[in-house]
């Protein structure tokens, strides 16, 4: 474990932070499952949170992000806003989508980030299309496209990685690979060396590194981020993780070991930053403030979402299409 | 005769076709595990992963090695998962496996069952929700079923696993827990057969997959409150579709309508409304009527979701439409 | 007032709605030589190949990089080359394209257009031949096109590329080389208009497509036979369809005959003929009647094409059909 | 150039006939397209007949062969019958596909050739199936799945050969890189180091050839298919070569240079293999005789299918379903 004590500790509070945010966010969501109140499935991010606070925190607002069924950390670091994000996941006015998307296609256009997407390894694509329409705007966006270690048995990952490729585009791929594509170990299915050997060959820089640790992901992204913006060309970056709950909130996911999990929950990255951080001597006060402020903060959005009222049924016939508008036959 | 779920007749099913016969075998994401829905419970623990194969997540493979194993002396049931993930392999399905036979001037059979789950469950939105019949009943070279009952589920996947030609098998997720008695030696299913799985001189519903116990409830209250007697027929196979036993129906009660969970517009109901209003067209005491969702994606909240499903309310609207 | 051919119009049609807006470009295989029917002739020399996009061989993310590009302030005009390969992009359009206006609750848009060339020509066999037109009308969240002139592929593909929502742009391979008159000044095409090509009062025909010239060349022989005198009724959006002009027309000849190239069984025909047949029930002096392709595979050899195929004969037959 | 005097002369001057027989049956097929018998496109694979008659024609009759819209070298090399493809692209009864097929669906079953596609990449995963099927039956078939260069930016490039290397099949992967897909230089829009480091990032062993050579191809070929047969694995062939032709037989091809063209029949893979027969002291008597049968043969395959019937129209209702046979209405 890395254990630098001169530590930028602003920045590595503000990565906790967001980790701790997303963290109770499930939590919050899990426990909207378990009332009833969260209504679809969802896949919680628990123990991957330092990829999306590493990276997604790291991006411009104006910058596009593209996500996952397993998307609600890459959102909120991204900026969205977790009232809005809860409401989607109850189904309730005021949601992101208006309740028409829930949690698989949870999206916050107005801070760029154009969607989580219910089918696995589809937003590869659409990611590397926001990208080339930047190009042809001609500003310094970037595009980062997150998915699992399972969507790199798409075909659409080597069409948008070629596509990336070849036209000299702005996206950083994020591949979150927390060995697990639903039940199954992913490592059983995927041939060859992994992901970054993947990109590599379609000549894209690929990176490989623990992404439990803020401190290395927020590094790595720091430099790729910088490098896509300045060099117009697609990076790579595969980030280790382990998914510490199951496929979805309902998976008491049995089929792997109780030991494998306890050892993985010693590796939760939370942790990790708070015994970084508190090596390089932040005050146990500061943490405790920063707890209650994001449980206050969650306990709010769970209350405000709870008492949020449904859509409207004829709010459901709108967002089709402008030349007829849906008949009830 | 066993009790059973719908899940677990397909299993049955599965499982039987796999002791009859060695060249039959399962392909799909996390079959290993019983699959999404349990549809596949202990399988691999009978048969071997060698039979029951859990895949990487690659449709476009999972559909092109069925059809390429089922071109090879096996007979593949390939598993995906939910009928929207389909759409990942539609070239393979369409383009390949319907027309292998066909351009190939008979070289080849393709004995290809594929299973796509299919309609509205648990608020899961507009990727997860498709009812997407219509799509395969017009592409020359594909079977098309449904099952609607335990019953069916086993005597019906037995069919298609034994059919010759590419069966897009569609289940409906909200019938899984459904039990029912599952006869042990039940007659083959013959493809192509509707049910009637209610008699009636009024009216004529046909209807097929889940929204067969929503249009039997109507009848039910529609025979209570005297409104009318209804007779229902239950496709099950969408192609080919049992005309003769519609139309005569029809001939009959003089009134048709047609209920399906996917969209109207487009329908297969559109299919069989055109046809019965061209056959019968001086018999009708009634236009022949559809009804379905209307042409919108699926929403997620329940408020949304309930604009789009046949609830009783507009069932029996319908009902009372067609009896006026 | 200039005489272009069909695909001459409907360059011409991209290459004005670029001018006006920097947001509009193309892509997808070969576009720089001029696309594989010269439909895109010229444009790489004059919009650079920044704007005219060739791509390598892959549907899935032309369809898809269309469709994250349309969400990003552009609009794609992508090109499939064959109807038949976009079944390689079916995800990207129907679970992506279709729906995330909707699922994103309005917060985006998609302003796709996806140029799909359909039909048999030239012994294309049967990967290569489909219109599949009905895979999309049914499917909420499209808009569906078929031009069926010079004139309207100019009008219409100005229209699809300015919607904002997606369009599915089905071009006929047969249409290509067609030439006629294309208005400098022509009103804009307003979607889901049908245009009335005949005008006749004993027999409404609704068609599309290449299918309009054979349909023409028909009801002309029956006026000249004194068989009838036809209205034939050019669709051109098919979703939305132009249903109040179809039900007027029928309401005044008593009489529908849909004729498509496409499959029947499932074909959007049966959309129209179930839609009239319901409304108009009791003022039809026929059945309303349907006729296209059998429920085949497209044969190469031209004894077995033409078994497929709406000629002279079956239509003849099929007027005649409809007037005893 | 290769130049080996003490070269296998039986085994080479074999190959070298099958070449020749692919070349004239093409160059039959042009003349019939010329003459307006051959109905639909045709793809010709004039100049790289050393890649078909090196790989396909050292399979066992057992063995499968998947092809592409350029397959009519592959299909004659493992065996069909060139009357019946004749009549095939003539549209005629007694073509391998009754007529229904055509050139881009050119199959022969009876010789383990499964079928042209005329959908480009398709026949990847489809190749796959057919080994996976021979895993299943436990024999020890291989499969050997031809593609072009293009082929290796669609998404069934990938899914197929991560699925051929998960599960341990049987299947050579043969690309037949040309250096153009239709009218465009395949490079240019081809990301990486190209199709050899693609297959290797699935951890399929791989390898790049001189197609045009045939005792390389056939070299090649011969250890990779034991290879696969021995240890039911798949494998990969990079063939390059050069095509001579437009992309369909009515393509003139004029988007490259005509030197660029001339430089390239330099490099014919026929007149290289004659090379070196000549230069292994083979008489010249044996090529006049070899291409007088050849010619012979191809000319009353060309008048058998000129003379042959049209298929019955009735039969083209025929091979749909078994459940219901289609109307006409
Ligand atoms: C095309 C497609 N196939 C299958 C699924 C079902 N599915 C949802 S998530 C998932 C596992 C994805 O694994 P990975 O990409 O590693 O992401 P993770 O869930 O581990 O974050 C699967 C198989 C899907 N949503 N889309
Ligand atoms: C999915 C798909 N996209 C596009 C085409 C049109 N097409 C036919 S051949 C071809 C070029 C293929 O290039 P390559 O794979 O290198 O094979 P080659 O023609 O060079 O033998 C294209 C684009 C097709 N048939 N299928
Ligand atoms: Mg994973
Ligand atoms: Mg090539």
């Amino acid at each position: 474990m890395n254990n630098r004590r001169n530590l930028d500790q602003d920045r590595f509070l503000a990565f906790h932070r967001e980790m701790l945010r997303i963290r109770a966010l499930e939590e919050t969501a899990l426990e909207g499952l378990r009332q009833g109140l969260v209504l679809g499935a969802i896949h919680p991010s628990i123990g991957q949170e330092a990829i999306a606070a590493g990276v997604a925190g790291q991006l411009r607002r104006d910058d596009i992000l593209l996500s996952t069924h397993r998307g609600h950390g890459h959102t909120l670091a991204k900026g969205a806003d977790p009232e809005a994000m809860m409401r989607e996941l109850f189904g309730r006015q005021g949601g992101n989508c208006g309740g028409k998307g829930g949690s698989m296609h949870i999206a916050d256009f107005s801070v760029g980030m154009l969607g989580a997407n219910g089918v696995v390894g589809a937003n590869i694509v659409i990611a590397t299309g926001a990208a080339h329409a930047i190009r042809l705007h001609g500003d310094d966006r970037i595009v980062a496209c997150f998915f699992g270690d399972g969507a790199t048995n798409r075909g659409p990952f080597l069409e948008g990685l070629n596509w990336a490729a070849v036209f000299d585009l702005p996206v950083l791929f994020i591949c979150e690979d927390n060995g697990f594509a639903a039940t199954t170990r992913t490592a059983d299915l995927t041939a060859g060396p992994g992901p970054a050997a993947r990109a590599a060959s379609f000549g894209i820089a690929a990176e490989s590194i623990d992404g439990n640790d803020i401190t290395v992901v927020a590094e790595a992204a720091e430099t790729l981020i910088n490098r896509v913006r300045q060099n117009r060309k697609p990076a790579f970056l595969h980030a280790r993780t382990y998914r510490l709950t199951g496929h979805t909130g309902a998976d008491p996911a049995t089929y792997r070991p109780a030991t494998e999990v306890e050892q993985a929950w010693q590796d939760d990255p939370i942790a990790r930053s708070r015994a970084l951080l508190d090596a390089a001597g932040v005050d146990s006060d500061v943490f405790d403030a920063m707890d209650r402020a994001v449980a206050a903060e969650m306990k709010q959005v769970f209350e405000a979402a709870r008492a949020a009222p449904w859509p409207d049924p004829a709010e459901g016939l709108t967002d089709v299409l402008d030349a007829r508008a849906p008949e009830v036959a | 005769m066993a009790e059973m779920t719908y899940a677990a007749a397909g299993a049955a099913a599965l499982a039987e076709t796999m002791d009859a016969d060695p060249t039959v075998w399962a392909l799909g994401e996390d079959l290993g595990r019983g699959g999404v829905f349990g549809q596949y419970a202990g399988l691999e623990a009978r048969f071997g992963a060698e039979r029951i194969v859990s895949t990487p997540i690659s449709e476009a493979a999972i559909m092109g090695v069925g059809v390429g194993a089922a071109m090879t002396g096996t007979r593949p049931v390939v598993e995906m998962r939910f009928a929207d993930f389909a759409l990942c392999a539609t070239d393979e399905l369409i383009n390949q496996a319907a027309k292998a036979r066909f351009m190939f001037g008979g070289q080849t059979r393709v004995p290809l069952t594929v299973r796509m789950p299919v309609g509205m469950w648990r608020s899961s939105a507009a990727q997860h929700s498709q009812s997407l019949e219509a799509l395969y009943t017009h592409i020359p070279g594909l079977v098309v079923m449904m099952p609607a009952t335990p019953a069916d589920n086993h005597a019906m996947l037995k069919a298609a696993i034994q059919s010759d030609d590419p069966v897009v098998y569609l289940e409906h997720k909200n019938l899984w827990p459904m039990t029912g008695e599952v006869p042990d030696s039940a007659a083959p299913y013959s493809i192509g057969t509707a049910g009637v799985a209610r008699e009636g001189r009024d009216l004529t519903i046909v209807t097929w997959s889940a929204t067969l116990h929503d249009v039997l409830a109507a009848a039910d209250r529609a025979a209570q409150s005297g409104g009318a007697d209804i007779e229902v027929l239950d496709l099950r196979t969408l192609w080919p579709w049992d005309k003769a036993r519609v139309l005569e129906s029809v001939r009959r009660t003089g009134r048709l309508l047609i209920a399906h969970e996917a969209v109207v517009v487009g329908g297969f109901g559109a299919e069989i409304a055109a046809t019965v209003a061209e056959e019968l067209h001086a018999d009708l005491k009634a236009p022949v009527r559809r009804i379905g969702a209307p042409r919108l994606p699926i929403g997620y909240a329940p408020t949304l979701e309930n604009e789009i499903k046949l609830g009783p309310d507009r069932l029996d609207a319908a009902i009372v439409r067609m009896m006026s």
